[in-house]
């Protein structure tokens, strides 16, 4: 199995959701983050002064899933998750050794 | 608001008494905008909280103004064509003295200019809870300006301007059912029809975003209603300001129980929101009918309003327009209720001793003059309301861009989040991540104008 | 309240300038429900807000009707056996003319009733606050509908009430020293010893969710108390008023000062509940005791009561019963030590002639008085109290489920939640995580008479 | 504050219009410091609420008592040498008897007392603002009692204590621009010149945690000062108070509107924050001048001050101090403009016949004497408050460690955070993280020696 | 080592806690966070409009710990999160590389 | 590639953000947390009660990076977290099998 972890715009959850609904995933845990990419900061006046701002609000989604589907899943997620514009985040995926379904005690792909 | 009838002195004295009271009162209908501003900000999602709140505050500062300069004069003037008021004393209340007094009362004109300015503050207030986390804040303001003077003081001076059609006709509107109510849900209805939804509106849940800042809103509103309702008797010489205010608490406890009750039955539990909304459906209710009703009286009106506004809320849903906040569910439903319950529960024995269905002769005779005020006030303000609507629309644009609504009208806006609660758990936190909470969205830089303090961007 | 002494005037004359004053007093002591709603609202954990707030809120709905169908008439219309009044013509309040005034004053009776009716609200939600977290809320409808009826009414009667005889017996209670604040503290006891603690009581800290709402609470408390204590004379014609007025702002600092000093020596910290709490101990004390004492006495039983309440709010921990927001702690205490403490420091020259043992002759009479109006009141309360809750208890039960009051009772009994921040940072994350912030826990559906509205559910 | 004018009667009565209209303004006034509490608590970081808050409750605290004890004696005892007043009947107040009327008026003295009372309150609270995060909660409660006594008392008394030099020179300050205002602006910036910036200062941005506290704040503020500008009159019987309430609602509009206006074209948004402060401003400016000034002259008044306001508050980047919240900025630049704005503005037809450059005969001669106020008030509460926070920095200290006011000042001095939200999505997790949130921090534990409630510590 | 992440209902935390600690786990680190499983979504009304709510809140549980404790662990957890309803959630684990103490500097098992 | 996980207390985030920015490092990712480690709980008062408090404060950090940066990326972060007292927190690495830039769908290091 695998954990996919996508760090994007706040305002694209729908439409990841959506997406991964229609890839049939069953489940998926929300975060709330804020983070810097590349050309980090920006500046920004208030009450007449200015200062630099660097970190931006972002959702951490993550999605278990299985071997085979993560590939795919990851595509389906970056697609969604697109808006073309600097911000738009980060997917990747690590390696998972076990995953347990609390509720019946299940192991593995049937956890999911 | 009691033209109809007049104190009996044929020239009443400055009273210290009821001067002083109506400072208080001017002081508590003052107090009732941000009340108002509390009570739909925590409706909103948080990120549009400013929003909420700023499209009542800048009411405070354009009407005020305006007021000052022109409509006071107009709504309260002389007499033109019962359709508007002009006196050119009153304009910039220049030829006003500090100890001249309203005519026929014991208060300085002062005292009943103000007074009453809290009112035209308040009712264009009113209407901002139905354009919830959409409207350019600048296309706001210049409809605030506009509406006031071709809406608002017009039919404040149809209702209660001595010479004014309605006021004459012997239309009811203690403390402004149809003048402030029917008249801001009205124009809500008019701009709303224009305008259009927000975006995910019936699919997106768009619950409150702070209960405890919708209380602390209905507490203030209900608190300062005392002074907007008791106060419209402008003094306390022979028990009619009591009266309304008794009728006020009144009414207002029983709408509130009816909506919970009404809500406890259809949907399982009775909400805090419920409970906030039932009060103020209860408030608008009791305004225009107040002085004519008996507390049973009041308990029937109180009660009426609440069920029927609990059930008037859920309209939007079926019709499909975007009454964000209920406006035209509370304030327009509220207010036609009063106006017209005026015409079956007035007793007689109140401001004055017409009568209706259910009291004295039994004639439908006031019931028919309060249709008419009714009749005439709603058209006017929905249709004027649209039409101004369409022509700002048209011209500068209404609604925000969608980015910008989706992304919060706050930062769009007023370059400005409601809170920054990071770091609350710990540490300096909050220097580090709070930055960006009121940070211009980077993503939407491209299509912004406002875009000038964002000297360089990135995420 | 002021009956033992009358104003001169064999037939008062309407005053404008009592009854604009009073009206306004009455609009303070309103506003003062909301105010006490804040300020336990805020002291709760973030789960029980809205469940708080609603408390005291249906108070304002409840007692409101109550009120005017029976229990003006209860508590202020003929004497019956010292026990209990009776005026069919204040029953609905029909009988009630817009300028009859009550007798001995220059108010009318409507504003005599109204201001009345605001004590009759408070009181019961001052009792709320023990039972943070864990009432069913129709429970306590229900509770509020009988308590003021068995309880409050009588109870007013024998303070206030012509004929009662606590009155007769001169107990001085200037604004409800007994017949408010003893009185609430002495029914949460009692509920609280029948419905138990609540889960996690002495195990989990469950601090204050937001101090800000407590001390908006508080400020509005202080607020409004000048209304609930300088308007219980009636009337400003005789300088009683102004030094109730002036002992209420002096007690009320000198509490805040002595808890806060308090604390700092026994736990090292000046804490914003403490002065919160310090403020509202010293207003509950100078309340029966602000009319009879001097300045300087004020400043005595502020600081008596602010050392008292700090120290006895501890109690519950030694002799574990739950009272959760220390309404047993300042309300019954400062209640006692405000109504006692009249009879060591009642100067003579305040509301009446009556000294107490540091003044005058130094005799000990005043104080027996007040032993028995005191220990009447809390006797009285707190049995009849208890004896309802457990009979409440037994029928329609008073308690949420224990699964209930761990995820929240404001989602259980009112399907909301007080605050949905998400998206705060950012973006329409609002609209999406909003949602469950505000539904129905799935995994207490089960068990959930109310889940009704709950069609399909899951997590 | 009208002494310069006084009733015509020679022997005044006790008016209970009067008595009562200034115990509601009493009323509002002791509102304005929660109000001030919320403004201020709502502009700082969430780590810091607390602490803002109590700074200004304290006040309502300490002045309190000091003010019975001394401080009327000070401010409106018998003159000596025009510089301090002292009457032993005042001390204590136990020569003041509930009948006896303040000289020259309609209301007792205990009225005048205690109206008097809440301006002396809020002064030092006002100062606080620019302190933010930084200054130990002892070294605050030290200050505010030595600042009273050596500045606020005695300046009181200059400005409205019959022989007060200002007062004799003819300086109109109607309600306070000068003794509240300039004093309070200018002690801010004599402190902050001595204790230094905040960690941070320029570098972060420091936004207000939660802008709808902020607005409430401002709301309750603008409320409570009609009673604090209208009431300044003591009585209603000539139409002076009037006047002065109806400029207070026209400059207040007028100030919001202008920083707004200045904030959308030097910024390019209308910021909420910007409305509140443009609010405050604009009362701060009308306070010293609204008795004088036509309503023309009050929008001009507010107009101005708003834009100075507004652009004033930049300076403190520019200069390096660290006027937290804009003290300085808004209180005396607002309140030297208002001062001065009545050399050119006053009319003669408001509380006095003296007129300003622009009007009568266009003399200079009231504004060379409010120069003396504004200098003479300006240097000495400057100069002494900078000495008064010198010799405390020295002896026990004004600033809480770094590490204390990097954490947090309101754990390290009140063991307590404002808000604990966790849990707010769901179940019992409030119990369990909340614990921290108003814990010590770990880390601090070494350098502090309020650690004694902390046994055993880690993280 | 592994590290060990579940996501949970919030109210368990209590005894998650205590089953760790009666196993002899030295640190956890929670966030907070909300997610969706199997039967996604519930219908749910307020003010007269009907919606579908599919996130809920949940816990996020972090716990390092050695290779051979993670499968009792595991199973603590399972035991101590399970409520037999839906929602329950999921424990899963990922192998980590190393650890730092950072007061000290300590590498590996030390570090925990 | 590896995915570095921080825990660290609040207020060194700035000393952090500094030490990666003169190591090159072009973004990250924070989120709000709260944990206890070694010697957990300590006691405290409020308002007449005593109470066990374990969980304190903390933010976790999350950078991506390449392998052969790793090592020295974790020992900057440690360097500039560490206060020397109980709570700095804890540093550890897992393996990332991919990563994906989501505005250009770039993989791997070019994706950092
Ligand atoms: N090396 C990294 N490690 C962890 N998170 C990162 C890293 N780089 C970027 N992120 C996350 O991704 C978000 C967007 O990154 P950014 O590089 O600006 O996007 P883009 O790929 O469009 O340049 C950041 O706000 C941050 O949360
Ligand atoms: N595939 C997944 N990836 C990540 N988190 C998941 C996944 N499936 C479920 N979760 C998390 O677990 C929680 C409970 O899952 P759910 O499947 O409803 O429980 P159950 O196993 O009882 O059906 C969800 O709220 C979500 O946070
Ligand atoms: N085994 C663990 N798994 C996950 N997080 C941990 C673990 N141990 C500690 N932490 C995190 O690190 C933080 C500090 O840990 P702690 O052990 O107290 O520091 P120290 O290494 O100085 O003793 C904790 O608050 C917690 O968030």
């Amino acid at each position: 199995m695998k954990l996919i972890t996508a760090v994007v715009k706040p305002y694209r959850l729908d439409e990841i959701k959506e997406a991964l609904q229609s890839f049939g995933v069953h489940g998926l845990t929300v975060t709330e983050a804020s983070g810097y990419g590349r050309q980090r900061g920006h500046t920004e006046v208030y009450r007449g002064a200015e200062y630099t701002v660097d970190l931006v609000p972002k959702i951490r989604i993550e999605v278990l899933t299985e071997d085979d589907d993560a590939e795919e899943l990851i595509e389906a997620i970056v697609k969604a998750a697109r808006t073309g514009k600097i911000g738009d985040g980060k997917v990747w995926s690590v390696p998972v050794e076990t995953a347990v379904r609390v509720r019946t005690g299940e192991r593995g792909p049937d956890a999911l | 608001m009691a033209p109809a009838i007049m104190l009996a002195a044929d020239a009443p004295k400055l009273s210290s008494a009821n001067t002083g009271f109506m400072l208080i009162a001017s002081a508590l209908v003052l107090l009732m905008t941000p009340g108002l501003a509390f009570f739909y900000g925590g409706m909103v999602r948080v990120k549009s909280t400013l929003n909420m709140l700023m499209m009542s505050f800048i009411s405070m500062g354009i009407v005020t103004i305006l007021w000052v300069l022109y409509g006071f004069s107009m709504s309260f003037g002389t007499d033109h064509g019962s359709l508007i008021g002009w006196t050119s004393d009153f304009v910039g209340w220049t030829g006003i003295g500090k100890t001249d007094l309203w005519p026929g009362y014991t208060i300085p004109v002062f005292v009943f200019a103000v007074f009453q300015m809290m009112f035209a503050i308040i009712t264009p207030a009113l209407i901002s809870g139905a354009l919830a986390d959409r409207v350019k804040f600048s296309a706001w303001t210049l409809f605030v300006v506009l509406w006031v003077t071709i809406v608002y003081f017009p039919v404040a001076h149809w209702v209660w301007g001595t010479g004014g059609w309605a006021f004459e006709l012997g239309v009811i509107d203690f403390a402004g059912g149809t003048a402030v109510h029917i008249n801001a849900g009205a124009a809500a209805l008019g701009v709303i029809l224009v305008i259009g939804k927000r975006v995910g509106f019936k699919k997106d849940p768009m619950r409150p975003h702070s209960l405890p800042l919708v209380m602390l809103g209905s507490g203030l509103l209900w608190f300062g209603w005392f002074g907007f309702n008791a106060g419209s008797w402008l003094g306390n010489d022979d028990g009619v300001g009591p009266l309304m205010f008794v009728n006020t608490q009144i009414a207002t406890a029983a709408a509130m129980l009816a909506w919970l009750g009404y809500e406890k039955i259809r949907h399982g539990a009775c909400t805090t929101l419920g409970a906030a909304s039932g009060a103020v459906a209860g408030l608008v209710a009791i305004t225009p009918s107040g002085g004519a009703v008996t507390p049973l009286g009041a308990i029937a009106v109180g009660a009426i309003a609440g069920v029927a506004c609990a059930a008037a809320v859920g309209l939007k849903f079926r019709f499909g327009y975007d009454d964000s906040l209920d406006v035209v569910g509370v304030h327009m439903v509220g207010g036609i209720l009063g106006s017209l319950l005026i015409g079956f529960f007035a007793s007689g024995k109140g401001q004055s001793t017409a009568t209706g269905v259910f009291y004295g002769d039994h004639s439908f005779t006031q019931l028919w003059k309060q249709c008419a005020g009714v009749g005439g006030v709603l058209v006017y303000s929905l249709v004027v309301s649209a039409v101004l609507a369409f022509l700002l629309d048209k011209t500068i644009g209404m609604r925000v861009t969608q980015d910008e609504e989706v992304s919060g009208i706050d930062r769009a806006e007023h370059a400005e989040t409601a809170y920054d609660f990071s770091g609350a758990g710990g540490g300096v936190l909050g220097s580090a991540v709070s930055a960006p909470a009121g940070g211009k969205q980077p993503e939407n830089q491209d299509d912004k104008k406002s875009g000038k303090q964002t000297k360089k961007v990135d995420a």
